[in-house]
């Protein structure tokens, strides 16, 4: 779908197809596949490849995940490794830092966004200090999951954006994928990374397209952003489904006249800042696309740190396009809530009026 | 070695899967005729349900949460409290829902994406808990109303109710905590289905019953057949008789059975034996009360085909009610954010106010 | 200490002297009073005066609170009105819920800023929505009462800076006060107020000085900053213990003739940018003082707001001066994870090189 | 009415609070030689104790939680456990601590304000979970690695403990809920010290005993008198055997004292009544094990003044070693966040240590 341009380790080595190989044998994926199968072809290699690996959460088992992202698992790889918990968002992120902290890698599942509140007193008192509070005697490597974001008229609290929850705290990497390739790569990093992860899932495109995902178990670096789209007149930043729309603006601005580039995050915290940037020095414009509410979410780090080091660059007032400053309302609604293509637009003709 | 404390789960059921009965009926619901009011809203509960699923499936609703198999539970609580009780519930139980005033416009509103649904217009519903999502979150409300009920010196009491898995969660764990500590009026009502979408009762945690979950907080602990509108009435008489004497809260798990999928975004064929589905039928819990009703003379075919008759009736004009509801304005939003909302979020309620007419005219 | 200029409500009129002997006869308070007892004052005006209103928390009735915010209530109002708990944060903020959605205006104590996360589910996902989600038909006039920040040498946990974690989130309003006055008059506004309020409350400058806070019921707004000293040149922005950083900064300016203004944030959410603006829009310059981790804190939404609203205004990028991205440590090495005069001095310094 | 399920709670002492025994002792526990390494490691405990206290009141250690009067229940657990099991203290457990093998020094360099004090060096505490502050989380982590031990096969069992008030604590139910669901080998041990801060164990649940509070999870349940080694060690033994067999968790409650303030910061007077804490004098540990060991010949006044000089020895040399650790550098705090810090943490790391160079030279 897009190609990727900033900081993307090379195609993989000649030598890989021996690794792959000797890895168990898994074939090159031959059909394209959505972003929600790219994260089980991603579980599934790292269960194979890495014992310590586990999976656990609310119905991840048998059922295979509300979503599927499970699907098979349990089969192929047993109780053992694929395990149903007690409906409990406490007990998940309880013992994911106990399992973690005595050499196991747990990939946790919170079902919804929604549900991911009660876990973060684990997270932040405990995950996110373990290494720092033993002075690396132990650690906890465990990845959390969480299906994330509106957009697919589902009840109540299934559509939250809470990420803003998550970036301001020490010790946490805050991931979130925008397409099937980057959704394998960025959880095979962050299953192998030995420090805690929350891996933020944009449901909302989990099944929108298809791309091909060779699982050859290449991860993708944690700490980059992928610029997805060149242009001169404008940067637009954004995360997570949010990619999406602006991917879909810049097409507008283009037929327009209007050179938008286009940035996906990717990885929040710690934030690359350095390729937005890098980006806003050549466009001297740019539009936050954030699907959170406006105050104090995470687009306003980006638009602080331009603030602070891009002030001479900037020939137009940052831009953030935002969800409002409401939770997101029932469906009937929702899609009034969430940035829009013609939001983003109108946010870079503001920004061209400038400069 | 000495023995620090004992306890004893009781089992109450007086009507068998058949509807015949095995004990002598409690006094209060010996009397058929009684019965006959519950039982026809058990009847409008089911069609309702029915109804719900296939709005669901036509595209006229989102998400929905069947209640099929409930209604003896769900009715049943909802009659044994009074108007000025308040009610928690959890997401499908419309049986109560339906005894405390909510119309079933309203339940549809809720699953149709509209806020409204929560709005209860009419009877003690007005004052209860809205529909909870976050599992087990509205047992704790149920106990701070408890406590507002023991602090003020009102004879009231509060009911929660939330399913088998909502046991493993650890807010259910505080409510009867707390219930214990300050000796609350409040009565948790486990609608032990079975499952919790797909993680069957015995994965959920290791306690033979989970009445007895209650044991950990000193509260009274029953359990009983769920599918037995009699059982469910006689515990949650006496349930509701202790809060209202002080004598503190309960913990009262009704077995009964999801004869649904979780909700129509689920398939449980995927993770469920259809046997068991199967035998589940043989003990719901509207066959067994028809059949004790019918046979002390006190209902009929000729009833039950007039009364479902009126229920389709009924809810039609619901649906039309639910369907003829115009979407909210964007502004919606915003309005109910705050009781004095800030300047800043009136600025970004004319903005989507003005986005909203440059899109549409 | 400190005057307050701006959008403070005029002194009490004459007729208040009346209103007050009506109220229950508290006289003036003679002799000036610490923030903590200030605290104290205020929880003891609004108990007398709405039966509706009862404080509980861990410890907070016989003991009085491990701060001593609560002393002597429990033996005033009695144990019907200051309740202590079971030990659950949880069950706190569950409690708290149900008990203001049926009628009550409950006052919370989270006995430490770090054990506030397990309250964040009911936070979050009802007291901040239960109004949106009825239509209007039940409110959540709660507070939670959070001591909040580092530099008292407390063991683990007991230093935190989360006010990140509430920012975020639509339907809370999150006010954190910086002298006796202020915290008086917030606390009265925050448990009137019909919506739920995080009230952080700055335990390190709890006791650091006395003044004057007539006991007279007046709450102060909760939706405005204020402007602490006036100043020309450069604007210190902070909140909750960095207020007093700030202000002795000025102090080193000043000898320095760099004129600096002090804003008071105040309350957070809603954030009265205004002031801000108005005060950026003459100075050019900008020094967030922010106690928190750096990335995503709350200073990051005033800087966005000046990249967003200010850019014409600023002669200098802004400045934020704040923790490190790590966690707080343990006390031997806090005073260095804590912004200090000299950082923001230099900040200042910085800032002044430009324009 | 049928009953559903029973329950009792047994109880177990041995030494009464003067010593004397009250039942015949367990066969592991009879020969009083084998008591007097642990009566000797509570005398330790309790020096250390005294010693700790002190320098807190003189300005050299920061809050500081006493465990007096624990010291039967904390050493008997730490002697009851396996090196590669795993355990989970929350913050006074330093008689289990020490049998782990944590130094002195690390628990002053902890209280001291110091993370190295985390860094247990030595024994099997290597692997065991850190001091613990938010109240009965450590029982969740060490379900989870309890959980480990049961995926990997692993014959070990994992040991947390809480206090009285900790079993208020929504973890500590969720632990007992996920060892029982997943039949883990976890034993949760109840501190039951009369006090959480200033609330007694009375107002913080209407449960009889502590112990019953696994029944809500299906774990097996002891109360035993925590001031009875005895007793002690043979609940851990049932517990830890159990456990290790398959058979699962356990909650075993210690009904113990804490004969001082909460900690160094607080004043227990404002809230406790002082003839409480003399009557509980009367029960403590040490006073019992000592006229049991006595009666018995296994230990006289000559071996303890001995033993008592030993340990101030001792202690006098951790307490050096504590006070001449030097404050980490300013860097220490970016050192360990991340195996893998990023740039832009690095970048701070730098300036920190500029900032400290700019003030100090
Ligand atoms: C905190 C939380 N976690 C997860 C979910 C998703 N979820 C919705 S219903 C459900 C199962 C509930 O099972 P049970 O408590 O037995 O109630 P039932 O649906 O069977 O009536 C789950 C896991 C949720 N709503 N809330
Ligand atoms: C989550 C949390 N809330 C509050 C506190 C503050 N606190 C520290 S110790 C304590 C009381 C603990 O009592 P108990 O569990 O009986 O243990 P004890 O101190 O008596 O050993 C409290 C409330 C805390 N550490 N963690
Ligand atoms: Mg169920
Ligand atoms: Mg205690």
């Amino acid at each position: 779908m897009d190609e990727i341009r900033s900081h993307v380790p090379a195609a993989p080595a000649a030598s890989d197809a021996a690794a792959r190989a000797a890895g168990g044998g898994e074939a090159m994926t031959q059909t394209p596949i959505t972003l929600i199968e790219a994260i089980t072809q991603a579980l599934a290699w790292e269960l194979s490849h890495d014992e310590s690996v586990l999976v656990l959460g609310e119905d991840v088992g048998v059922n295979g995940g509300v979503f599927r992202a499970t699907a098979g698992l349990q089969q192929r790889f047993g109780a053992q490794r694929v395990l149903d918990t007690p409906l409990d968002e406490t007990t998940i992120a309880g013992l994911a830092v106990g399992l973690a902290a005595q050499g196991m890698k747990p990939v946790a599942e919170a079902q919804f966004d929604g549900f991911v509140y009660p876990m973060l007193d684990h997270l932040v008192c405990h995950a996110a200090r373990l290494r720092t509070r033993t002075r690396g005697r132990l650690h906890c490597p465990l990845v959390l999951r969480v299906p994330w974001g509106g957009g697919i008229r589902a009840p109540e609290h299934h559509s939250e954006a809470n990420e803003a929850m998550f970036t301001n705290v020490p010790g946490l990497r805050v991931v979130m994928p925008s397409s099937p390739a980057r959704a394998y790569g960025l959880l095979l990093a962050a299953i192998r990374d030995p420090d805690p992860v929350i891996y933020f899932e944009p449901k909302r495109i989990y099944r929108q397209y298809k791309e091909l995902v060779p699982d050859d178990g290449e991860a993708l670096p944690l700490d980059v952003c992928f610029v997805l789209r060149d242009g001169t007149d404008v940067t637009l930043v954004a995360w997570g489904a949010q990619v999406k729309e602006a991917l879909e603006a810049a097409e507008v601005l283009a037929q327009e006249g209007i050179s938008a580039e286009v940035i996906d995050v990717a990885t929040l915290r710690p934030l690359d800042f350095d390729t937005i940037a890098e980006s806003v020095s050549r466009t001297g414009r740019c539009v936050i696309v954030q699907e959170a509410p406006r105050t104090a979410g995470f687009g306003a780090e980006i638009a602080a740190r331009l603030a602070e080091h891009s002030m001479y660059d900037l020939v137009a007032p940052v831009e953030r396009v935002t969800g409002y400053d409401t939770h997101i309302p029932l469906f009937r609604l929702e899609m009034k809530y969430l940035p829009s293509v013609a939001r983003i637009v109108e946010a870079a003709h503001r920004a061209m009026a400038h400069g | 070695m000495t023995v620090a404390a004992e306890f004893s789960i009781p089992y109450l059921q007086y009507l068998d899967a058949d509807g015949r009965p095995v004990r002598e009926l409690p006094e209060n619901f010996r009397d058929p005729a009684k019965l006959v009011p519950l039982f026809k809203q058990m009847l409008y509960v089911r069609t309702f349900d029915a109804k719900a699923v296939a709005l669901q499936r036509t595209g006229k609703l989102g998400t929905y949460a069947s209640c099929l198999g409930h209604e003896a539970t769900h009715v049943g609580i909802g009659a044994s409290m009074r108007p000025d009780d308040v009610y928690a519930p959890s997401y499908r139980e419309y049986g109560t829902l339906f005894m405390r005033g909510v119309r079933a416009r309203e339940v549809l509103l809720y699953w149709g994406g509209d806020e409204r649904g929560n709005d209860f217009q009419e009877g003690p519903a007005r004052h209860d808990f809205p529909f909870c999502v976050p599992i087990s979150t509205q047992c704790l409300h149920a106990a701070g109303a408890a406590l507002a009920f023991k602090l003020r010196g009102q004879p009231n009491v509060a009911v929660a109710t939330c399913g088998d898995g909502g046991t493993s969660k650890t807010d259910f764990y505080a409510a009867l905590n707390s219930a214990g500590a300050y000796r609350l009026p409040l009565v948790l009502g486990v609608v032990n289905n079975g499952w919790a979408i797909s993680v069957p009762r015995s994965a959920q945690t290791g306690a033979q019953t989970l009445a007895q979950k209650g044991i950990a907080g000193g509260l009274h602990c029953l359990q009983v057949d769920g599918n037995d509108l009699v059982a469910v009435m006689e515990a949650m008489r006496i349930a509701m008789e202790r809060a209202r004497n002080g004598d503190g809260g309960s913990v009262v798990e009704f077995v009964t059975y999801r004869l649904s999928d979780h909700t129509t975004a689920d398939d449980a064929r995927r993770y469920r034996d259809e046997a068991e589905v199967k035998a589940a039928w043989q003990r719901e819990p509207i066959a067994r009360l028809r059949n004790w009703l019918t046979a002390n003379g006190a209902w009929s075919q000729a009833e039950e085909d007039a009364w479902k008759e009126e229920c389709e009736q009924r809810i039609a004009a619901e649906v039309d009610a639910y369907l003829s509801t115009p979407v909210q304005p964007v502004e919606a939003m915003f309005d109910y954010l705050y009781a004095d909302p800030p300047p800043e979020l009136l600025a970004q309620r004319q903005a989507a106010i003005a986005l909203e007419e440059r899109r549409h005219g």
